[in-house]
């Protein structure tokens, strides 16, 4: 397949860092503005911007059906997993002070957690929802 | 100092928002808007040191991002009509 | 030397503003899409790096100036790739190009009539 | 896998400047985010001489100086023809011939002469460029052929052979 010249080697020289500034959004949420949510749309973006450029044909054989849905659930079962493992841990749902033996701990590593379930999810759902809506005619 | 050059951004964004309501071709509209965007970007970055919050940054690279692959997605949209890659004439299957 | 790099800073932001200010005159004035997208350039340029060279001088050498190199560095890259998609969608919907001069060529581009006629 | 490893390096420069915190877990999430990165990039295929042009970058280093100063000389020159109050323009469209060797090459002139004002590349067919030029001076400068001669030499002399896959 011949694609056009300009657009092909930009987005190949900017889609890898844009998904790493997505993955730093995704860890610094403590530190700035950002967070799960955030950098599951911008992650998504890189693909679009893919799927756009190369075709949807291209961006299914990277990222198929069965990995995009796997990333939305894996991320919903860590989240609820979070969750229930405070439940259990003696607290309530979503309780992250008793994750760990130190409570700071326990929340820092339970928000991580969280937010990596989120992003995860925002992803998978954004590609997804790309795909669906590229698929259909005119 | 930083409010002059937000008021100044802002004036200029409204001159190419007038662009991108009269038209008259939906190319004129893309290119206003596209130009709204990176003055967005801009603005969100004097904002940022306006308010000292420095981090407002990352939201100004954000923008700048979504701003060219939303441009690039709406430009491929108006010339094939579909998102996909076009089934008919595949050799000009981007932008 | 504070007093001067504010004065550097102002200066940067004014004529920034200016040009953008300028740039986005020539999206209203000039008269069709190809002529406007110089306009847009100018605002893309000039205006936008001058303002956040502004911004740099304020802050000094920090990550924050980092940043906002790379905010630059990534506008540079995506400007001209944006127009580029426009202009050959724009021809692609028949809108063509005003010309005036007897000897442009025609303004098609090569993927509607199917070759390069003459470099 | 020499370029996929160079690609890693630059994306954790990248993640070092853009984090600022310097903790060994973000340290850490630094590694896997680029590793991540990475087996993704290669999965798109996009790393190879044309996604990943290193080989580049000194030669380019010193052409953006130059680039940047046509630039501001443009957009003084374009300004003014926009802010008064009867526009001397005369667009016109005209073809040039991109001597650079790799599709590379061609992208980058074609970008130079979109992002400097008065002059926009609306067509880029095997190395053949249509340029939309908003004034007849900004068209001359094209057409002198300074600009195609330098990035060429960015491109560099040895580098005619094409791209291989990573």
């Amino acid at each position: 397949m011949i694609f056009k010249a300009v657009l092909r080697v930009v987005s190949k020289l900017l889609i890898p860092p844009i998904m790493l500034f997505a993955l730093y959004v995704q860890f610094h949420g403590d530190f700035g503005p950002g967070g799960g949510f955030q950098a599951g749309v911008i992650f998504a973006s890189a693909f679009i911007l893919y799927a756009l450029i190369f075709g949807i044909d291209n961006a299914r054989k990277v990222a198929p059906a069965w990995a995009t849905r796997t990333l939305l659930s894996l991320g919903l079962v860590l989240y609820a997993g979070v969750g229930v493992a405070g439940i259990f841990l003696g607290g309530s749902f979503l309780d992250y002070s008793v994750l760990a033996e130190d409570p700071v701990i326990g929340q820092h590593l339970g928000i991580t957690l969280i937010e990596f379930g989120v992003g995860a999810t925002v992803s998978g759902a954004m590609i997804t929802i790309f795909f669906i809506f590229a698929h259909q005619d005119g | 100092m930083f409010a002059g050059a937000s008021a100044a951004i802002l004036v200029t964004m409204a001159l190419a928002l007038f662009r991108a309501i009269r038209g008259p071709t939906i190319y004129d509209r893309i290119l206003a808007v596209n130009a709204v965007g990176t003055l967005t970007v801009v603005l969100i970055a004097v904002h940022g040191f306006l308010a000292g919050r420095p981090a407002f940054l990352d939201i100004a690279l954000v923008y700048a991002l979504i701003n060219f692959i939303a441009t690039i997605a709406v430009t491929k949209y108006v010339k094939f009509s579909h998102l996909g890659h076009p089934s008919g004439e595949d050799e000009r299957g981007d932008v | 030397m504070a007093l001067l790099a504010d004065i550097a800073s102002w200066a940067c932001l004014i004529a920034g503003s200016l040009f953008a200010f300028i740039g986005a005159v020539g999206i209203i004035r000039l008269p069709d899409v190809f002529a406007r997208m110089h306009g847009a350039g100018i605002l893309d340029t000039l205006g936008m790096g001058l303002i956040l060279a502004g911004l740099m001088i304020h802050e000094g050498f920090t990550l924050v100036t980092v940043k906002l190199v790379l905010i630059v560095v990534f506008i540079f890259f995506a400007s001209p790739t944006t127009t580029h998609a426009l202009a050959r969608a724009a021809l692609n919907g028949g809108v063509e190009p005003v010309v005036d001069g007897k000897n442009a060529p025609a303004a098609e581009t090569s993927e509607r009539t199917g070759g390069p006629s003459k470099t | 896998m020499l370029q996929a490893l160079s690609l890693g390096a630059v994306l954790y420069g990248l993640w070092l400047l853009l984090s600022g915190h310097y903790q060994p877990l973000l340290l850490g999430l630094g590694v896997a985010s680029t590793v991540v990165v990475v087996l993704i990039a290669r999965r798109m295929d996009l790393i190879d001489r044309e996604g990943h042009p290193v080989h580049l970058s000194g030669r380019f280093l010193l052409y953006i100086p130059w680039l940047l100063w046509e630039i501001v000389k443009a957009n003084i020159d374009i300004a003014r023809v926009i802010v008064r109050p009867k526009m001397a323009i005369g667009p016109t469209v005209l073809r040039l011939k991109g001597t650079q060797k790799s599709e590379l090459g061609h992208v980058i002139y074609a970008n130079s002469i979109t992002l400097t004002p008065g002059t926009v590349t609306i067509g880029l067919e095997e190395g053949v460029l249509s340029v939309h030029a908003l004034t007849r001076e900004a068209a001359e400068g094209l057409i002198s052929g300074d600009m195609d001669r330098r990035v060429t030499a960015v491109e560099g002399a040895a580098d005619g052979r094409g791209e291989h896959g990573a």
